[in-house]
């Protein structure tokens, strides 16, 4: 469950994580509680999660506040504006917020946001290169928020690759049964490679295994929904900027900074399941496209 | 039959509380095999009561229950069935969309279970139509059927129950005359096959026509015993009502004046789409009464619902309200025009059961400066003019406050008489006004039409009971078919004459 | 749009609706059988939810996909005493009464799924069965006769609750106390009873459609449902408590939902409108209704409790 | 007497059991149940702060709560609670960001106005649909819930999207910052209460003048009642169906507003979901109407008292670290236990002696109102 789980005990750093979705949705929120708890510090960590109304947040952004947690993660966009509120009266905490692209001009907030199309764009490759009809099928939620970047990420690196990409949005983030339809659908149209974002995507997961057909991820590691067709997944690796953070904390900056995820910093990877064969070629063309977005030379079309 | 007594029933000291009302006191009641014993009363005596206790539907509080000799507990419908009795209720205890087979097959068992065995229904059916004379089509979805049809298939459930003692609670009042002739020959053929019968009715004519013995209940106390023999209609009011009633209204002579009500070549369909009323024009002025007679289902109603505004009217046709053209207006516009309305049924067309009183006496008139001041109920107004009529018309209710529908139907038919007649109608719509309702009532009721006349309202009175129509009507219109086949005036109509103008037997024809 | 009339396009998209419908069609005959006996249960979708959690539960736990149906039974029927209970012998407003299984359900659902399993694990999916010789028909084959057991214990239900309601007694005494329970009433029909066991058919059946559902994906989610328990509520008023008619509300429902996929697939759909695209099942289904101009009365004692008193 | 004594003790006692099974879960889950007792009773009561993010949290139950009152009364179902808080939450934000600059004096009414706008034509869609085309609102209410969460989701991500989401590319679907004079003005300083909440119980208030102290109210109970008997007396039953189901909606639709305006983000915001944005208000409306008896008055404290088990749900997640979704559980346990609570009200009633079964002859008006509950949704 969502309990809390604690590295460390005693006058420990306290971390509090309040976040909008199931904090073990295999996308989004777990992204974040899985990446406090890969810290390498003696930390104790709290999770209010299921928190999309931005009233609950606040109510318990403040109670956290309140309790004296020394860094509070409001991971959801739409939190900003609590954030504006409730930052200014509790000045020795750290609030960091995401995903975000500026801090609102708060000097104990840290922002974060990652590149989720850079990640896109690896599995666009990868996908396009093991694709045997060249059509490729994407499931998404709504046409929003990071699902667009890995989208549209993913659709550059396949048509380059020669793939005819299918988009889907369902119109969810949580129907999995219109998810699962709309890889069907797919399918139909002989896609015989697939990807989506967002928690719904489980659905879709399935229909790809019974078809036998390859699965890319994103958000968090897929792979446990199915071990020998989940080709790779983009993971968010918060870990990186919140060390940063941290670190920053410990100096006496309690925020103030932005902070973005890429595959640069090591915050995003491509996490390649090894259940699943890839040819060296494409191994060496993914390796070849990471190379290629980390010194700039890759336009991911984002 | 039964060797101790000759009692089918007995039933001792019956007492029956319902809030804040005693419906029944200590009533010794009891039933011979082979009579039909007749319970009479004003409404709200407590006849329905002491049935319902019988048939399983109240409990007693007290009191003792004996069938064919031996104490009995009856506390559900399913025993007294099994134990043989039928009942036949005051409001039709029928599922309109179930088929006739259907509504008779309900809750026996089927030889074909889980299976219905509708095909051995509707054979047995025919076999009692047959028996008794009860024409019915068993495959008719109820819904479709007369009323007089209904009432058959209500006897047929009970016979197709093999019940022995039958009772009828009020089985006449929505029957016409003929139909009222064929189902006493039914019943007293039941009664001399050593059945044993209660009847309720408030028509006396027909409780002294039927009735081997008759009790009178008042105020949930039996009151008096006799036999049709022994006793007059007029001696049977005063010991219902506790003093003398005329039965049969007088119309004092009247200044008929300006023509109010006016249908012009006016045809209607019915909700099956075909034609109920067929090209009808008459006019009804003010001071005058006119009655229309005719068996039910020949367009009575729909003529009504016409004229009310319920009911489209065909395009060549016009109505006139004081002389502007309502053909095409709406009901409230129609009332606005001075037209009052009281239809066929208290409920649920009106009244509003869950509404008190006072509010069911306001219901066409609420929005009145009478009643509403800046915007606002003033309920003291309300209370004043509720209470008022109340007293005025002689409703017996615990408080204008109280829930109209704990009232008796006959209470409730005196506030809906109250409301329409208090607004001053210049044209009065009034159908069935005394259907269900006791002699005392219904006097008093003819008594208010009466004096509405004398007002200068111009009265359509629409009624199956020919004595009404008869006895109140300047003018009687028979209806027939969708037509009106016959205008005679009030003085002229015989009894006879216009039984067979109803049946649509007109003069032309010899006889 | 030509790359949709392509019978294999036409095949998936007829295969996609029958599987979407499945669940739909029922819970909205368990429904039917319900409103017929004169009892609204808005908790259609909670029932779903909860028996979907236990059999997915059923199946992470023991693999035994039977016993995950029987078990989504088993919830459905405990369900249907608990609303047997507060809306017969109770009393109580029937509307709001299944408000209440809903949000319990929804709750109850979520908070099992997260204390026993937390992160969504894929289990063993319903197999498709291939009828002999039907499945080998050409474009209906697939569609129609390559599906799971419970697709067809779901097309199968809709002559069974026809005949059910019109044929037999026990149907006889649903139709009357739905319509006119005093008169059912006086002729020793039990009331209570008859509604009860309604009841708990209209409950067992949403408990096989959680089933449905869930074994349909192979996973669960908190809310996996997404409020399909009120559509089947909405499918029956569509097909005016009639088995077909019901059966075609979800047929169309599933239909519109799987064109609408199968257009954003090809494109012909553009995703700047695709949320637009995705109002069609419910515009679809109140225009249908408006076309249709159906004047059908409900069970006349639809939502009334009933007392003899 | 009595009777009174037992109307406000039953549905209390109905809680206590419900709270019992709250505790009962809260074991199982290993956590202490009194201190989650504490930890709801924290959250929701525990300070000035704390009270008015109750009470901001009951605002839009307050308002589709009456609204539901109004429809039930004239016995019409609406379901529809969440399409119409949308449709009102659209509309105001539409207003709000063409006419930005109006001073707030003007601007805050006129969003309020036009959320009442936009959630009546949600309610007078599936009103009239009702009327005139004999389309079941239950059916029609329920799909146009669906309808309005897509139809946001495009408005939010395209038309109205704040131009920094495409700019940054974050494209989360929500609309610039509103203009801060449509904010609704806090009322206690230091807290989140504002004129939202004030605007809540006014409403409450105007409905339960408008069902038993005004002609219109009149004619849709009558309607609500016995559609046959209105016509019969000249009232226009088409046109009051389409009318309760567009004040249930207009009211819905001012909790859409006060959603958007009385929030701290200030601006229309979706997960996706309705409820994303509405909080199942729609759907916690009719549980707080019915909680209140069906009467628009009782309706405020039951919402404010679901209010508390909502925020207070987020202390004890918070605290005790137990799923939110057990609050849910709670909510619907505690319905289930009110709902049945009536029939054994009355029971108790008759066995305890009282021969005045129903409590209603010499009872005064809203004593009869509150204690038929069970009697009303015909
Ligand atoms: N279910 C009930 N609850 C409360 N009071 C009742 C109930 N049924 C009957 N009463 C009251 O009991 C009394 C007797 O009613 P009952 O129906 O037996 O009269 P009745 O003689 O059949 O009258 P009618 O001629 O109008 O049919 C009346 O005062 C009535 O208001
Ligand atoms: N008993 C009822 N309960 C709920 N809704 C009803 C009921 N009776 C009718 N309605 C609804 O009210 C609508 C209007 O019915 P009504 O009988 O007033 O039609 P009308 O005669 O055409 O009205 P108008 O007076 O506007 O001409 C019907 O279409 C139906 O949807
Ligand atoms: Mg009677
Ligand atoms: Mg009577």
């Amino acid at each position: 469950g969502s309990d809390d789980s604690s590295s460390g005990g005693g006058g420990a750093l306290t971390m509090a994580i309040v976040a909008p979705s199931a904090s073990d949705d295999l996308a989004f929120s777990q992204s974040m509680v899985d990446s406090v708890n890969a810290l390498d510090r003696d930390i104790t960590v709290q999770v209010t999660d299921g928190t999309f109304i931005v009233e609950d947040a606040a109510a318990a952004i403040r109670g956290y506040a309140e309790d004296g947690v020394d860094v509070i993660v409001a991971h959801g966009t739409q939190f900003g504006a609590s954030l504006a509120e409730i930052a200014p009266d509790f000045p020795d905490t750290t609030f960091v917020w995401g995903t975000a692209t500026d801090t609102q001009g708060l000097d104990n907030v840290f922002a974060y946001a990652p590149a989720a199309d850079e990640g896109g764009y690896v599995n666009g490759v990868v996908a396009a290169a093991i694709s045997e009809t060249g059509i490729i099928g994407v499931v998404g939620p709504v046409e929003a928020g990071d699902a667009v970047a890995y989208i549209n990420g993913f659709v550059t690196a396949a048509e380059a690759g020669g793939a005819t990409v299918n988009v889907t949005y369902t119109g969810s983030f949580g129907d999995v049964a219109l998810a699962a339809e709309a890889a069907e659908a797919h399918l139909a149209n002989n896609a015989d490679v697939l990807t989506g974002t967002a928690q719904m995507v489980v659905g879709a997961v399935g229909v790809a295994s019974d078809a036998g057909v390859p699965w890319f991820g994103t958000q968090s590691n897929q792979t446990s929904l199915d071990p020998d067709l989940v080709v790779a997944s983009q993971v968010y690796h918060w870990e990186f900027a919140l060390e940063e953070m941290l670190q920053l904390r410990d100096n006496g900056t309690k925020g103030g900074q932005t902070f973005e995820i890429n595959l640069a910093n090591g915050g995003l990877v491509i996490e390649f399941n090894d259940g699943f064969e890839l040819s060296d070629d494409v191994k060496a063309a993914a390796d070849a496209a990471i190379a290629g977005i980390i010194d700039g030379s890759i336009d991911t079309g984002a | 039959m039964n060797d101790q007594s000759n009692n089918l029933l007995e039933m001792r000291g019956i007492t029956k509380y319902f809030p804040g009302v005693v419906a029944n006191s200590d009533v010794d009641f009891d039933v011979r095999y082979g009579e039909v014993h007749t319970l009479l009363g004003e409404n709200g005596a407590g006849k329905s009561t002491l049935v319902k206790i019988l048939f399983g539907l109240y409990q007693a509080d007290k009191g003792d229950l004996l069938l064919r000799g031996e104490k009995m507990e009856i506390s559900s419908p399913s025993d007294a069935i099994s134990s043989r009795i039928g009942m036949i209720h005051q409001h039709f205890m029928l599922v309109p969309t179930l088929t006739v087979a259907e509504n008779v097959a309900l809750g026996m068992p089927s030889t074909r279970r889980p299976l219905t065995d509708l095909d051995k229904v509707s054979k047995r059916i025919s076999e009692i139509s047959e028996e008794h004379g009860l024409t019915v089509n068993p495959s008719e979805t109820v819904a479709h059927l007369s009323v007089g049809e209904r009432q058959r298939v209500e006897i047929i459930k009970a016979l197709y129950r093999d019940a022995e003692l039958l009772v009828l609670d009020e089985p006449t009042a929505v029957l016409t005359p003929k139909e009222v002739d064929d189902l006493f020959v039914i019943l007293r053929r039941m009664a001399d096959n050593g059945r044993g019968l209660i009847f309720i009715s408030h028509k006396l004519r027909e409780v002294m026509s039927l009735s081997d013995r008759i009790t009178v209940l008042r105020n949930g106390q039996v009151v008096g015993a006799t036999t049709p023999d022994q006793t007059s209609r007029e001696e049977l009011a005063q010991m219902m009502v506790g003093r003398a009633v005329r039965l049969t209204p007088d119309l004092p002579p009247n200044e008929v004046k300006e023509s109010r009500l006016s249908l012009n070549n006016v045809s209607v369909k019915n909700d099956s789409g075909t034609l109920a009323v067929d090209n009808v024009s008459f006019e009804v002025r003010a001071g005058e009464i006119l009655g229309i007679a005719g068996v039910s289902g020949n367009g009575q109603r729909e003529i009504a619902e016409a004229i009310a505004g319920l009911r489209t009217i065909e395009p060549d046709g016009l109505i006139e309200i004081n002389g502007s053209n309502v053909s095409d207006t709406n009901t409230r516009s129609r009332r606005d025009q001075g037209l009052g309305f009281i239809p066929e049924e208290r409920v649920p067309d009106g009244a509003i059961p869950e509404f008190t009183v006072g509010e069911n006496l306001i219901l066409v008139d609420h929005e009145t400066d009478d009643f509403v001041s800046r915007g606002l109920f003033s309920f003291d107004k309300i209370s004043e003019h509720s209470s008022q009529l109340v007293s005025d018309f002689n409703v017996k209710t615990p408080s204008v406050n109280t829930p109209t529908s704990s009232l008796s139907g006959g209470n409730i038919q005196k506030v809906i008489l109250a409301r329409e007649l208090s607004a001053s109608p210049s044209v009065l719509l009034a159908c069935q006004p005394t259907r269900g309702v006791d002699i005392g009532a219904a006097e008093y009721i003819h008594n208010r039409l009466i004096e509405q006349r004398e007002l200068g309202t111009a009265t359509l009175l629409i009624s199956e009971d020919l004595d009404e129509v008869l006895g109140l009507s300047d003018r009687v219109a028979v209806m027939y078919e969708g037509k009106v086949i016959a205008v005679v005036s009030g003085e002229d109509a015989e009894r006879e004459k216009v039984g067979l103008l109803m049946a649509g037997v007109t003069e032309t024809v010899d006889a | 749009m030509s790359d949709f009339f392509t019978s294999s396009v036409l095949v998936a998209t007829f295969a996609s609706a029958i599987r979407l419908a499945t669940p739909y069609l029922l819970a909205s005959l368990g429904e039917t059988i319900g409103q017929r006996s004169g009892v609204l249960n808005l908790g259609v979708d909670g029932v779903m939810l909860l028996s979907a959690f236990f059999s997915y539960w059923t199946v992470l736990q023991t693999g035994n996909l039977w016993l995950a149906v029987v078990v989504a039974l088993a919830v459905g029927i405990i369900m249907g005493v608990l609303y047997g209970i507060i809306t017969v012998f109770f009393e109580a407003t029937q509307g709001i009464s299944g408000i209440g299984i809903f949000i319990f359900g929804l709750g109850f659902s979520d908070l099992m799924f997260r204390q026993q399993v937390g992160t969504p694990k894929p289990v063993q999916r319903l197999p498709s069965v291939d009828i002999p010789v039907l499945a080998d028909i050409p474009y209906i084959g697939e569609p129609l006769f390559q599906r799971s057991l419970l697709t067809y214990l779901a097309f199968a239900l809709v002559p069974l609750t026809f005949l059910l309601l019109n044929k037999t007694t026990f149907g006889l005494n649903i139709r009357s106390v739905g319509e006119n329970p005093q008169a059912a009433d006086s002729l020793g029909v039990s009331v209570e009873r008859t509604r009860f066991a309604a009841i708990l058919i209209g409950n067992s059946l949403a408990g096989l459609a959680g089933a449905a559902l869930v074994l349909q994906l192979g996973i669960f989610q908190p809310n996996l449902t997404q409020g399909m328990g009120f559509i089947a509520v909405a499918l029956v008023y569509f097909g005016a408590w009639r088995p077909l008619g019901v059966m075609g509300g979800a047929l169309l429902y599933g239909l519109v939902n799987a064109t609408v996929l199968q257009w954003k697939s090809l494109g012909i759909i553009p995703v700047s409108i695709s949320d637009l695209a995705g109002m069609a099942p419910a515009i679809v289904t109140i225009g249908a209704l408006i076309l249709l101009a159906r004047r059908v009365n409900a069970p006349a004692a639809l939502t009334k409790p009933f007392s003899r008193h | 007497m009595l009777n009174k004594v037992l109307g406000g003790l039953v549905p209390f006692l109905a809680a206590l059991v419900a709270f019992a099974f709250g505790a009962i879960m809260l074991i199982a889950l290993g956590a202490n149940p009194f201190e989650g007792l504490e930890a709801i009773f924290d959250g929701a009561f525990g300070s000035g702060e704390r009270l008015a993010a109750t009470a901001v949290k009951a605002t839009p139950l307050i308002l589709v709560g009456a609204g539901i009152t109004i429809a039930f009364r004239t016995n019409v179902v609406n379901i529809g609670g969440e399409s119409q808080i949308i449709g009102g939450a659209l509309l105001s934000t539409v207003v709000a960001l063409g006419l930005p600059d109006l001073p707030a004096f003007l601007l805050v009414p006129l969003v309020i106005i036009a959320g009442a706008i936009g959630g009546g034509i949600l309610g007078a869609i599936p009103g009239a649909l009702k009327a005139y085309a004999s389309v079941n609102e239950i059916l029609s209410t329920i799909m146009l819930n669906l309808m309005m969460v897509q139809f946001m989701n495009y408005l939010l991500r395209g038309p109205l999207i704040d131009p920094y989401e495409l700019e940054a590319g974050t494209r989360i679907p929500q609309t610039e910052r509103l203009s801060d004079n449509a904010a609704l003005p806090t009322i206690i300083g230091g807290t989140r209460f504002h004129l939202g909440v004030l605007i809540a119980v006014a409403a409450a208030i105007v409905a339960y003048i408008i069902l038993w102290r005004t002609p219109v109210g009149f004619r849709l109970r009558a309607v609500g009642h016995s559609p046959k008997a209105a016509k019969a007396a000249g009232i226009n039953v088409k046109r009051n169906i389409t009318l309760a189901l567009a004040i249930s909606g207009s009211l819905a639709g001012i909790a859409g507003a006060i959603l958007v305006f009385g929030s701290e983000g200030q601006r229309m915001v979706t997960d996706g979901s309705a409820a994303g944005f509405t909080s199942s208000a729609g759907f916690n409306g009719i549980v707080a109407a019915l909680f209140g008896g069906l009467h628009p008055l009782w309706t405020i404290p039951s919402a404010f008292l679901f209010g508390a088990l909502l925020t207070g749900a987020t202390q004890l997640q918070r605290v005790l670290q137990v799923p939110s979704s057990l609050a849910v559980a709670l909510n619907g346990i505690i319905v289930i236990f009110v709902i049945s609570s009536s029939r054994v009200r009355t029971w108790l009633q008759t066995t305890l002696g009282n021969t005045n079964l129903f409590g209603k002859e010499e009872d005064d008006e809203d004593d009869e109102e509150i204690n038929s509950t069970a009697e009303v949704t015909t």
